[in-house]
């Protein structure tokens, strides 16, 4: 039996918007998550936390219908009073959009490339809002605005920004109305001001009778959400309750560990002990880039050179990745020009995607696409098991294909990827924003010690200042010309 | 200045066109004088049929047409005539070539374009139903028809459709060109084989975006299957499948040689089978010709149409500014 | 399920055409008039032609010959078609432009002018005959393997292994040919149904291969006069046709691009 | 019942205008004339010309036009206009070309007089021929090329569209004869045989020529429908190379003959036992053909016999070999245009094969035959040869078997007879004294030594709808005698 003892909360008001009995998800015989039940009133929001891997995606997933193949739901899933099997997903379909919604973990794959954002939402407006073409467009370009978007209404999703690519599918997502939303950490990647709009929105949402269950790393996020808590270890809840309360005395010694690895808590960076030898990896002088007539930055002169450590910060869509993707080369600057140091090897420079999920084939074993680097540089196979050790990668995961493993899994499995290469040069796009606050903390621990053994130059960008300020001694922030 | 682009755009095919015909004119006219055998016999076979031709009927034909200058004599006057639009006549009937081929072309495109037009809704709706639901009784259906249509020689279908359609039930002409509903039936023996690799094609083409998470979250957002296909899925249909449409506008054309010779359909695959055989240089300059002027416009069209349906093929390159 | 049954249709027509001739032990080729177009029966279980010859023993036969040839002049068009598209593809601009100019001009010189040449170059051989069906053929899988590899080209997955030192062979086989096997693998089944009916209008307009070479293509195209007498003629030469096509597009056709 | 023009189908597609290219079409159509006609029996009848007469010398013919004959534009016929026309006849392949003429003259409007350097009995044979059709001036351009069918017959043309489609229409100005009953008839080339059958078994066809024996069988079971047939002059025959050491032998010519069973195929490939040669000629061809001549056998003993007389014995491998080793090889070049000779050609292979004799097919092109002759590269060819392209076969066969053989002919081979014989039978005409015994003589050594091997004998075969009646059959394959036809009640 379920022990519903969460139903007698404070907020517990309103109607139940969404009940789970008993949903488990399987692999074949391995168990993914185990029993577990919650209900959703209307009002309340639900916040999961835990450790990545945990289950908490596949929660969702099965809640809304949509485990990939191979994968077994079990259990009952009631929504607005509509009962169905976990394994039927067919029976909620329905509901998609005008009562239950989610935003997925990867909005930039849900994203259609061949259209633009606009008309994306729009669509929405015009056949669940019922919405005349026109007003649906109107409707659909003020939303964008309202997710700081205006400017890219008219974009296609592969020239947005990774965190403007989430706002657009946030959006897009809430746009049928649906009271009960599901989210897969909404705020990865965002800067604080728009990772507070996208709270208030949720809180909003539930201010108007709907009911949230949010995914998400940051502490500070769920301290805003307030609601009820919900933690997730190894596909098993080991502490629930109000979140204030979880958050201020956590009873499970994982909530504990959890709570203490908040990056708020790290020491600063300590500054490097001898200054950059020789010529740096690579130097940017007068460096300009502008997109569609608008200039990202202009005028950057910037040099990084062997064992430094520099992190990128700024609001989303100001043009980190963009800086990054200069500097090694994949993008040409529209002014200026970058230098690399002679005698780099071809793939000296790395990068860490802003979405791991993009940066591997989709049809390749994680065994064989590593297995593959290891050949290609003729590397030591040990190496890479102490790194997968130290990131807390399970070898047996390797068997599956990306997409067959956890976002924060799989991020995880692209730093150990390129750390393995042993880069001069490594430019690290939001490397753990789909890690929970502890696994953060041993990656970026690996990262940082990686760095100063391998003596490479690490170019951080990352959202969030506590890391900023823990990992780098400088931080650089490219702004736009005036 | 998008205005000027395209201007320019059309110049470069333009030129790119009349190096084509005069390559593949050329070629014609090259490989004609490689092949083996006699040509003058060969023209006064295609001339006279097998019963009057002998060698002194080649020789007429030799000295009538001046087959034994060499290549090389041959080939500049071919190309001043064709920088004049002359394509000269045809050494069997003796016909100007571009009046042959304008009645020829016209009547092949008649049937390929009917045959387009029966083949485009069919094979696409068909496969759109089949990649829907996959292993469902319409994926069985259109695989099973698809390999039944794609390996029955077309003949056998035109005979099996002459059968059962115009004998059976008398309500086609069997052959022959009498109106609009001669065009029926080998239309329809065309159109099948397209239809047949259409639904095929469109089926794998929609699998492959139906995976996608671009999918998932079209449906997630609240759109019913048949919105999400038609506002999202048709233009990831659309990219793989124009590309392999453009090419079968040669199979419509090449394929229409059985056709035609069994509706008795006189049309541009048959005359240059025809050609071919009487080694009818100035026909087969002409019919390559006119063919890859079809092709490349053909192909031109699906090129347009593919890029309209994806934008990632109009950006701008890094650095290009509005 | 649906790649073993594939593979075992595939397998037993192979295993027709390679020992079947043998197993069978009667010559194809051997006539009798005296027992012209005889429909199926003991002595000959698919019956007999109009030269009173086995038509099991020739189907035998044929199927090795064709499916030969046949799946010479696929490979033969996919390999190059394939990997041209690619290159257009990754390469763009210059390289791309003259390559499509190539297939445009591949496709304007009218197929059978391009076979026959071939056929007229080494009379007789089979191979020139399927190098003149591959000139025809590659263009479908140039055009379609360079559309479908476009936007793979682009993502960001291509770009990482990129910088992770990959070479082109590599981004072949774990990026670009696992996205085009589905549209490949119905590319190439009915590619070997082209050309085995293309081979068939050859001989048809007797370019092709000689009597008394048995070959699938021809074997229909001879039975048509007969079509009402003796359909089982045509019915086993487009049968073993279908089954090798069926094959092929179960074995090769249905590979989820994603999970 | 003239609602729907009279539908005839047939496998012969119109390849251009030239009368040498499809006049023949015309000529069936009856679109156009030629001076001279021939009944069923090959005897010559007045057509554009009502009587002819020769000079005593035997080389002068005067050709006295039928008065008042008009052409389809309204011009009339006059002597020049036949001129006109005649004159691409004398180039090859027209037939007059083979005709030893001097000058042809108009004299005055209605007299054609032709002059010869020697006589030449088969003349008037020779503008039966629809390679002398006579077309009106305005049906040619500037340079002599025809640019319409301007005809003088009792159809004229309403449409024309080649290569496919003829339509025309009683022209009303005709008076040859009564005018014809069937007002409107249409004429498709349609080049498979099944189309054909299909065509009449839907009632679209009214005559379907060029029948399949295939479709044939089915066809005759319609009720409604009547098959009717008729032997034309024309043999399907092994042209050989005398030239070649092993076929310069009589004794192998003669062996190869008795190695082929021209029942077996004549019932198997035909369907028809009656087409089996017997000899050269078929009996179509009236005196040429010599019934008391011993047919054609089918005896593979003898032949081993025979070949072993001239020095060919099995090897081990079962091959026939000479006396150094050598196995017997061969060379068969055919065309398709006649859909039977693949198959013939098969099964002659296998039915050498047999007796070791390796035969190697190539199915390529009917003009590489004449080709092979010319540059000697030929071994065998299998053909079919119409011999009465004209009505009197002598002019085909002294092209064929005169000195030097021909390109459809003899080949490395040579008889002085036979060509003396030809030659007296050409000047002379066929009454002339002799005529029956030379002909007799040709026909025997032919038979005798075999410089080609006939095989089989060819059949017109025609399926009749049910709305036409008194449709005639002329072997000559001059005219469709649509004249001659009515609706039925
Ligand atoms: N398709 C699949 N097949 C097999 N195992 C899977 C599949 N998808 C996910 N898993 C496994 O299930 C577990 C839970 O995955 P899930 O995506 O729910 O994790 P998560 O809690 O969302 O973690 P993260 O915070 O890293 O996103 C992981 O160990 C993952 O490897
Ligand atoms: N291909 C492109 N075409 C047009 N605009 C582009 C393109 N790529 C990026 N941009 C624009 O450049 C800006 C910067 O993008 P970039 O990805 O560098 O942002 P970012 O700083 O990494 O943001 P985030 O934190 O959200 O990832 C965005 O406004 C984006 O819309
Ligand atoms: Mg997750
Ligand atoms: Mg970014």
């Amino acid at each position: 039996m379920n022990t519903p003892s969460h139903t007698t909360s404070s907020e517990a008001s309103g109607e139940v918007l969404l009940r789970v009995e008993d949903l488990t998800v399987r692999a074949g015989a391995r168990v993914l998550l185990r029993p577990l039940s919650l209900a959703l009133h209307a009002g309340e929001a639900l916040v999961l936390l835990g450790e990545s891997g945990a289950g908490k995606s596949l929660l969702a997933q099965a809640i809304m219908g949509t485990l990939p193949s191979g994968l077994q739901a079990g259990g009952q899933v009631v929504i607005e009073g509509r009962a169905s099997a976990a394994d039927r997903p067919a029976q909620r379909q329905p509901l998609w959009g005008r009562r239950l919604a989610m935003l997925p973990q990867e909005p930039a794959q849900a994203l259609d490339p061949l259209m633009r954002l606009q008309p994306q939402l729009a669509l929405v407006h015009h056949h669940l809002r019922g919405a005349a073409p026109a007003e649906a467009a109107a409707r659909a370009g003020a939303a964008l605005t309202e997710a700081g978007l205006g400017a890219a209404a008219r974009q296609f999703p592969w020239q947005v920004s990774g965190g403007m690519a989430q706002r657009a599918a946030a959006a897009i997502a809430l746009a049928g109305g649906a009271r009960l939303l599901l989210v897969d950490e909404p705020t990865k990647g965002l800067d604080a001001h728009w990772r507070d709009r996208c709270v208030a929105l949720l809180q909003q949402l539930r201010r108007e009778g709907g009911a949230v269950l949010v995914i998400t790393h940051d502490l500070q996020v769920a301290r805003a959400l307030g609601g009820r808590l919900m933690v997730l270890r190894e596909g098993e809840c080991v502490e629930q309750g109000d979140t204030a309360r979880v958050l201020a005395a956590p009873a499970h010694a994982f909530t504990r560990a959890l709570i203490a690895a908040d990056p708020s808590g790290w020491p600063d960076a300590e500054l490097p002990t001898r200054a950059p030898a020789g010529e740096p990896v690579v130097r940017a002088e007068a460096l300009g880039k502008q997109f569609c007539g608008r200039w990202l930055f202009d005028r950057l002169d910037l040099a990084i050179g062997r064992g430094e450590r520099l992190a990128v910060q700024g609001p989303s869509g100001c043009g980190k990745s963009t800086l990054g993707n200069l500097l090694l080369g994949l993008l040409a600057p529209d002014r200026g020009r970058v230098r690399r140091a002679a005698g780099l090897s071809p793939w000296a420079l790395q990068k860490l995607y802003q979405d791991p999920l993009g940066s591997f084939a989709p049809t390749v074993a994680l065994a064989d696409a590593l297995g593959d680097v290891g050949r290609r540089h003729r590397l030591d196979a040990a190496a890479l098991r102490r790194l997968l050790e130290a990131l807390q990668i399970d070898e047996g995961l390797l068997a599956r294909r990306p997409a067959q493993v956890s976002g924060g899994e799989l991020q995880r499995l692209a730093l150990a990827r390129v750390l393995w290469t042993g880069p001069a040069l490594l430019f690290a796009d939001e490397p753990t924003s789909r890690l929970d606050p502890l696994t953060q903390q041993q990656a970026l621990a690996l990262l940082a010690r990686e760095t100063a053994r391998l003596d490479f130059a690490l170019l951080l960008v990352t959202h969030d200042a506590d890391v900023a300020r823990a990992m780098a001694p400088h931080t650089l922030h490219p702004s736009a010309p005036v | 200045m998008a205005r000027m682009r395209a201007f320019e755009l059309l110049l470069r095919r333009l030129m790119q066109a009349l190096a084509l015909a005069l390559g593949v004119g050329t070629l014609c006219l090259l490989m004609m004088r490689a092949l083996p055998g006699d040509m003058a016999l060969r023209v006064a076979a295609g001339r006279y049929g097998f019963d009057l031709v002998d060698n002194a009927a080649a020789d007429a034909v030799r000295a009538e047409l001046g087959l034994d200058r060499s290549f090389w004599q041959v080939l500049p006057g071919w190309w001043l005539d064709l920088l004049q639009l002359d394509l000269g006549r045809s050494l069997v009937t003796g016909a100007p070539v571009l009046e042959e081929l304008a009645h020829q072309l016209g009547a092949t495109l008649q049937l390929s374009g009917v045959a387009l037009v029966l083949a485009l809704p069919v094979g696409l709706l068909l496969g759109l139903r089949a990649g829907l639901r996959p292993g469902g009784p319409v994926d069985r259906l259109t695989l099973a028809l698809a390999v039944l249509l794609r390996v029955m020689p077309s003949f056998l279908l035109a005979v099996l459709l002459m059968l059962v359609v115009a004998v059976g039930t008398g309500a086609l002409p069997v052959a022959g060109d009498q109106g609009p509903a001669s065009l029926l039936l080998p239309a329809t023996t065309l159109a099948a084989g397209l239809a047949a690799g259409l639904a095929r094609i469109t089926r794998q083409a929609l699998r492959g975006f139906l995976a996608s998470e671009a999918w998932e979250f079209a449906r997630m957002k609240g759109l019913t299957e048949g919105q999400a296909l038609r506002h999202h899925g048709l233009r990831h249909v659309a990219l793989p499948v124009l590309a392999w449409l453009g090419v079968q506008a040669v199979f419509l054309v090449e394929g229409a040689v059985v056709v035609e010779s069994l509706f008795a359909w006189p049309g541009i695959g048959h005359a240059l089978v025809h050609a071919v055989f009487a080694r009818d240089v100035p026909m087969i300059q002409g019919t390559a010709l006119c063919m890859g002027m079809m092709f490349v416009s053909f192909n031109l069209l699906t090129d347009a149409a593919s890029v309209a349906a994806d934008p990632r093929r109009r950006a701008p390159q890094a650095g290009e500014g509005a | 399920m649906k790649r073993s049954a594939g593979a075992l249709l595939l397998a037993l027509v192979a295993l027709f055409g390679l020992a079947g001739p043998a197993l069978i032990g009667i010559d194809g080729a051997l006539q009798d008039l005296s027992a012209s177009l005889q429909p199926p029966g003991a002595a000959h279980p698919l019956g007999t032609d109009l030269l009173g010859r086995s038509v099991l023993a020739r189907l035998a036969e044929a199927t090795r010959l064709s499916l030969g040839v046949a799946l010479l002049a696929t490979l033969a068009a996919a390999v190059p078609g394939v990997l041209l598209g690619l290159l257009a593809a990754w390469q763009g601009g210059r390289v791309e432009r003259a390559l499509v100019l190539l297939a445009d001009a591949a496709m304007s010189i009218p197929g059978l002018l391009l076979v026959v040449l071939c056929a007229a170059i080494l009379p007789g051989r089979k191979e020139m005959l399927a190098l003149g069906l591959a000139l025809v053929m590659w263009v479908e899988h140039f055009r379609v393997s360079r559309s479908v590899s476009r936007p793979v080209l682009a993502g960001d997955a291509v770009q990482a292994a990129r910088l992770l030192g990959f070479g082109p062979l590599h981004l072949l086989r774990r990026h670009l040919l696992p996205a085009l096997a589905p549209q490949l693998g119905t590319l190439l089944a009915f590619g070997v149904a082209q050309a085995v009916l293309g081979l068939a209008a050859l001989g048809f307009i007797s370019v092709g291969m000689q009597p008394p070479a048995p070959e699938l293509g021809l074997m229909m195209t001879e039975a048509l006069p007969h079509w009402h007498e003796a359909p089982w003629l045509i019915a086993a030469p487009v049968a073993v046709l279908m089954l090798t096509v069926l094959g092929m597009m179960l074995l090769l056709g249905d590979e989820e691009v994603r999970a | 019942a003239d609602a729907r023009p009279l539908q005839i189908v047939g496998p012969w597609e119109i390849t251009g205008l030239q009368p040498a290219q499809s006049g023949f079409v015309f000529s069936r159509l009856q679109v156009a004339e030629t001076l001279v006609g021939a009944d069923e029996r090959g005897a010559l009848r007045p057509a554009l010309a009502q009587r002819w007469q020769v000079s005593a010398d035997g080389l002068t013919w005067r050709f006295e036009l039928r008065p008042g004959a008009r052409f389809h534009d309204g011009s009339p016929v006059t002597a020049a206009a036949v001129l006109r026309s005649l004159q691409p006849a004398r180039v090859a392949p027209g037939l007059l070309s083979s005709a030893p003429i001097v000058a042809m003259e108009a004299e005055g409007d209605t007299v054609l007089r032709i002059r010869l350097k020697a006589r030449h009995a088969a003349l008037p044979a020779l503008l039966a021929h629809p390679s002398t059709l006579v077309l009106a001036p305005a049906a040619f351009d500037a340079a002599g090329r025809v640019q319409s069918i301007l005809g003088s017959g009792p159809y004229r043309i309403t449409r024309l569209q080649p290569p496919q489609q003829v339509e025309t229409a009683v022209f009303e100005g005709w008076n040859g004869g009564p005018p014809p009953q069937i007002r409107r008839v249409a004429h498709l080339a349609a080049g498979r045989a099944e189309t054909r059958a299909l065509m009449i078994e839907s009632g679209q066809a009214d005559l379907a020529y060029g029948l399949d024996p295939a479709s044939l069988q089915r066809l005759r079971q319609r009720p409604a429908l009547r098959v009717q047939t008729v032997m034309l002059p024309r043999t399907v025959y092994l042209k050989l190379n005398a030239g070649l050491p092993a076929l310069a032998d009589v004794r192998v010519r003669r062996a190869l003959s008795l190695l082929i069973d021209r029942a077996g195929i004549a019932r198997a490939l035909l369907r028809d036992p009656g087409l089996a040669a017997t000899q050269l000629l078929p009996p179509s061809l009236g005196e040429w053909h010599d019934p008391a001549l011993a047919p054609l056998r089918h005896d593979p003993a003898a032949a081993q016999q025979l070949l072993a007389q001239a020095g060919w014995r099995r090897g081990a491998d079962g091959r026939l070999q000479d006396g150094r080793g050598q196995a017997l090889t061969l060379q068969l070049r055919t065309f398709p245009d006649r859909p039977e000779l693949p198959p013939l050609a098969t099964a002659l292979q296998a039915q050498w094969r047999q007796a070791g004799i390796a035969l190697e097919v190539s199915v390529g092109n009917a003009g590489d035959i004449p080709l092979g002759h010319r540059d000697g590269r030929l071994q065998i060819g299998l053909g079919a040869r119409n011999y009465a392209s004209t009505p009197d076969p002598v002019g085909t066969l002294r092209q064929d078997f005169g000195p030097g053989g021909g390109d459809w002919g003899a080949m490395g081979w040579q008889n002085a007879d036979v060509g003396v014989a030809l030659d007296t039978l050409a000047r002379l005409g066929p009454e002339a004294p002799r005529a029956a015994e030379l002909r007799r003589r040709v026909v025997a050594v032919l038979h005798d030594e075999l410089p080609v091997i006939p095989i089989s004998w060819y059949r017109q075969q025609l399926a009749v709808g049910a709305r036409v009646d008194g449709v005639i059959l002329d072997p000559l394959e001059l005219s469709y005698r649509l004249d001659a036809m009515r609706w039925r009640a």
